[in-house]
C-alpha cells in the first residue's frame, strides 16, 4: 500500500520538477505561464494523493481558473519575450540556491519521518480535540470546514481581510476605465471572440450555467464534502472570467457591475465580521457561534458556519473578479 | 490493478509534458497542456478510487470544467500584442 | 457483480491504452495539425471509456452521476479546444508539414 | 530510514528551483512565474506534515477510522487564495512599472532610474 503511494509520489515529482525546470529555461513567457498552469495541477493531483482534498479543490479552480489568466493578461499588456538571462546573475543564484538546499537537507532530518502515525503531530491532543470531539462540538463532516470557519474563525477572518485588501490594492493601480473605453462588443481586446469561434462561443454559452451552479453547490456543500467559500468563489469567478473571455467585457460589465461587485467586495468582509460582533452581542466571545443559539450550540455552530462561509465566498468572488476587470480593462485602454 | 491504471495515467500525462516542453509551435505547447488538464480529471478519478473514496471526484469535476478556461484564455489573448505573429510562433526556441 | 467487474476493467483497459496511444501520438507525430488527432480523437475516446468504467464500479448514485458529469463536460469542452486551436492556428498562418517532410 | 523523508525532498527540490528562478531572472513576470513555484513548493510541504500512513481525507466517514491532519489543510487552503489575491497585486505592478519604463525587465528599469534624465 505505502509502496504504491510511494510511486505515485515520484511520478508526480517528476513531472513538477520537469515543469520547474521548464519554466526556469524558456524564455517564451507565454510557455513559461502556460508550464505554470500545468505545474499547479499536477500540485493539486499530489495534494489529492495526500488526502488534501480540500487544498486540492482550491488550488484546481485558481491554478487552472485564475492565476494562468492573469498572468496570461499581464503578459498580453506587457513584453511575451524575455531577454537572455547572463551569467552574472545566473551563477550567485545558483550558489545561493545549492546553499540553502543543502541547508534545508541538513534541516529535513531533524523532521519527524514522512507520514508516520506515531509523529508528534498526530499525537497532540488537538488533533484528538479536531477528529473526535468535533462531531459533538459542531457537527460537520469536513473537518477541515469545521476548522476553517469555528476552530480558527479568527484567523480566516484575517485572510479574509488580507483578499479584500489586495483586491482594493490592485484596483488603487490599475484603476477605472477612462472614457469610453469600456469595450464595446467586437473591438479588440476587450471584445469577444467574433465570428470565427462559434462553436467555441456555444460551448461556453452551455458550460456557463453549470459552472456557476456548480459553484453554489460547492459553497452550501462544504460541510459534507470538499468545498467552502473560498472555493466558491474562485469557480464563480472562472465562470464570469470564461464569458468574459468569449463575449467580451463590455458584455460581462452588462451582466455584473463593477458597481455591485465595489460593494460585494467589502460586504462579505463585513458580514463575517458582523457575525462576531452578533456574538458578541449575544454575550458570547467574537466569533463563538454558539451564542447564536444557547439551547442547541450545535445549531449556533451551523448558522454560524453558513454565514461565514457565505461572507468568504462574496468576498472572494468579488475580489477575483475584479482582479480580472481590472487587468482586461487595462487592455482596452491602452 | 489501481496502480498500473494510475501509472498508465501519469505516463500519458508525461508525454504530454515533454510535447508541453519540447513545442515547437506555442500552439503545439497549448494542446500539450489541454491533453494533460484531461488527463489531470482521469488521474484525479482514478486516485479516488485507490484510496477508496470516490466522493471526491468534485475535484475532477471542477477541472473538467475549469480546464477549458486556460484554453480559452490563451486563444483570446493570443489575438493580440506580439503572441499572434507567425515568426514568432515559429521561431520560439527553447 | 464479476461480469460487470470484467467489463468494467475491460473498459478501463481499453480506455488507458486509447489514452497512452494518443499521448504517443502527441509525441511522435510530426506537426501541429496531426497532433491535433492524436490528441482530441484518442483523448476523448480514452477519457469517456475509462469514466465508464469507473462508472461500472461505483458503489452510490453520488459517485455516478459524477463521473456521467466529467464525462460530459470532457465530451463538449476537449473537442472544442481543439477545434478551436486548430482553428486559431490555420488563422495565424501555421503552415501543416505536407508530403515528404512529413515522413521523417 | 534515511528515505522517511523522501517526500520533504522533494518538495525541497521544487523550493529550490522556485528561488532560483526568482533570483537569476531579471523579468518581474518571471520572478512572479519562480514566487508561484516557491509558494507551491512550502504548501506542498505543508501538506506532507499533515498526511498519515493508511490515512485518508478528514472528511469523517463512520467506517473510517485514520484520518491525515485537517490543520495544515486548513492554513493551506486560506493561503492559496491570499497567494492568487497577491499575486495579482504583483502582476498588478508590473503592468504600471511596465507602463512606466517601458518594460518588465529590473535591471533595464534600474538603469533608466540611474540616468540623469530618468523619467
Amino acid at each position: 500500500m505505502i509502496g504504491n503511494v510511494i510511486l505515485v509520489d515520484i511520478a508526480l515529482f517528476a513531472i513538477l520538477l520537469a515543469a520547474a525546470l521548464g519554466i526556469a529555461h524558456t524564455r517564451s513567457l507565454y510557455s513559461a505561464a502556460m508550464l505554470a498552469g500545468l505545474f499547479s495541477l499536477t500540485c493539486a493531483s499530489l495534494f489529492v494523493v495526500q488526502d488534501a482534498v480540500d487544498v486540492a479543490f482550491t488550488e484546481a479552480a485558481v491554478g487552472a481558473g485564475m492565476s494562468t489568466v492573469l498572468f496570461l493578461g499581464t503578459l498580453a499588456l506587457t513584453h511575451s519575450r524575455e531577454r537572455v538571462t547572463p551569467p552574472t546573475r545566473r551563477v550567485p543564484a545558483l550558489l545561493v540556491a545549492v546553499g540553502t538546499g543543502v541547508l534545508l537537507i541538513y534541516a529535513s532530518l531533524d523532521l519527524p519521518p514522512y507520514a508516520d502515525p506515531a509523529n508528534p503531530v498526530q499525537q497532540h491532543p488537538l488533533t484528538e480535540r479536531y477528529l473526535q470531539t468535533s462531531q459533538q462540538e459542531i457537527g460537520v463532516p469536513n473537518v477541515v470546514t469545521a476548522v476553517l470557519a469555528s476552530y480558527r474563525g479568527f484567523d480566516t477572518l484575517g485572510e479574509v481581510a488580507v483578499i479584500f485588501t489586495a483586491g482594493v490594492a490592485v484596483l488603487m493601480l490599475l484603476g477605472r476605465l477612462r472614457g469610453n473605453a469600456a469595450g464595446s462588443p467586437g473591438t479588440a481586446p476587450a471584445g469577444g471572440l467574433q465570428g470565427e469561434h462559434r462553436v467555441l462561443r456555444v460551448v461556453a454559452k452551455l458550460l456557463m450555467p453549470f459552472i456557476l451552479l456548480f459553484a453554489l453547490y460547492v459553497q452550501f456543500h462544504g460541510d459534507f464534502g470538499p468545498g467552502g467559500g473560498f472555493q466558491a468563489g474562485v469557480i464563480f469567478a472562472a465562470g464570469i472570467v470564461l464569458y468574459t473571455l468569449v463575449f467580451g467585457l463590455g458584455h460581462a460589465r452588462a451582466v455584473v457591475t463593477p458597481g455591485i461587485l465595489r460593494m460585494l467586495l467589502p460586504l462579505g468582509l463585513l458580514l463575517y465580521a458582523g457575525v462576531g460582533v452578533a456574538t458578541l452581542l449575544l454575550g458570547g466571545a467574537f466569533l463563538d457561534y454558539n451564542a447564536l443559539s444557547p439551547q442547541d450550540p450545535v445549531q449556533g455552530q451551523h448558522l454560524g458556519i453558513l454565514l461565514v462561509e457565505a461572507g468568504v465566498g462574496i468576498t472572494v468572488a468579488a475580489a477575483m473578479i475584479l482582479l480580472f476587470y481590472a487587468f482586461a480593462g487595462r487592455g482596452a485602454r491602452s | 490493478m489501481w496502480l498500473a491504471l494510475a501509472l498508465a495515467v501519469l505516463t500519458t500525462m508525461a508525454l504530454a509534458l515533454a510535447r508541453a516542453l519540447l513545442g515547437p509551435t506555442l500552439y503545439d505547447r497549448i494542446l500539450a497542456i489541454n491533453l494533460f488538464g484531461t488527463k489531470t480529471v482521469l488521474f484525479i478519478a482514478v486516485a479516488g478510487f485507490m484510496a477508496g473514496r470516490p466522493e471526491f471526484l468534485d475535484i475532477a469535476l471542477v477541472y473538467a470544467l475549469i480546464n477549458f478556461i486556460g484554453t480559452v484564455a490563451v486563444l483570446k489573448l493570443s489575438h493580440y500584442g506580439e503572441f499572434s505573429r507567425a515568426e514568432e510562433l515559429q521561431g520560439d526556441d527553447l | 457483480m464479476t461480469v460487470v467487474l470484467v467489463a468494467s476493467w475491460a473498459l478501463i483497459t481499453a480506455g488507458a491504452v486509447l489514452a497512452l496511444t494518443g499521448a504517443l501520438g502527441l509525441f511522435r507525430l510530426p506537426d501541429f495539425y496531426t497532433r491535433t488527432h492524436a490528441a482530441s480523437i484518442t483523448d476523448s475516446a480514452g477519457a469517456s471509456l475509462l469514466l465508464l468504467g469507473l462508472l461500472l464500479q461505483a458503489e452510490s448514485f453520488a459517485v455516478g452521476i459524477r463521473l456521467l458529469l466529467i464525462m460530459l463536460f470532457l465530451l463538449f469542452t476537449s473537442p472544442t479546444a481543439a477545434h478551436a486551436l486548430a482553428q486559431a492556428a490555420l488563422k495565424d498562418g501555421l503552415k501543416p508539414v505536407l508530403g515528404r517532410a512529413a515522413r521523417r | 530510514m534515511i528515505a522517511s523523508g523522501y517526500n520533504y525532498w522533494m518538495a525541497m527540490a521544487l523550493l529550490i528551483v522556485g528561488l532560483y528562478i526568482l533570483m537569476s531572472h531579471a523579468n518581474m513576470v518571471k520572478k512572479l512565474l519562480g514566487l508561484s513555484v516557491f509558494q507551491m513548493a512550502v504548501f506542498m510541504l505543508y501538506i506532507s506534515l499533515g498526511k498519515v500512513r493508511f490515512g485518508t481525507a478528514p472528511i469523517l466517514d463512520s467506517s473510517i477510522t485514520v484520518y491525515s491532519h485537517p490543520l495544515p489543510h486548513v492554513l493551506i487552503l486560506t493561503a492559496i487564495v491570499v497567494g492568487i489575491a497577491t499575486t495579482a497585486l504583483g502582476l498588478a505592478l508590473v503592468v504600471r512599472i511596465h507602463e512606466a519604463y517601458g518594460t518588465t525587465d529590473e535591471d533595464e528599469a534600474l538603469a533608466l532610474d540611474r540616468k540623469p534624465d530618468a523619467p
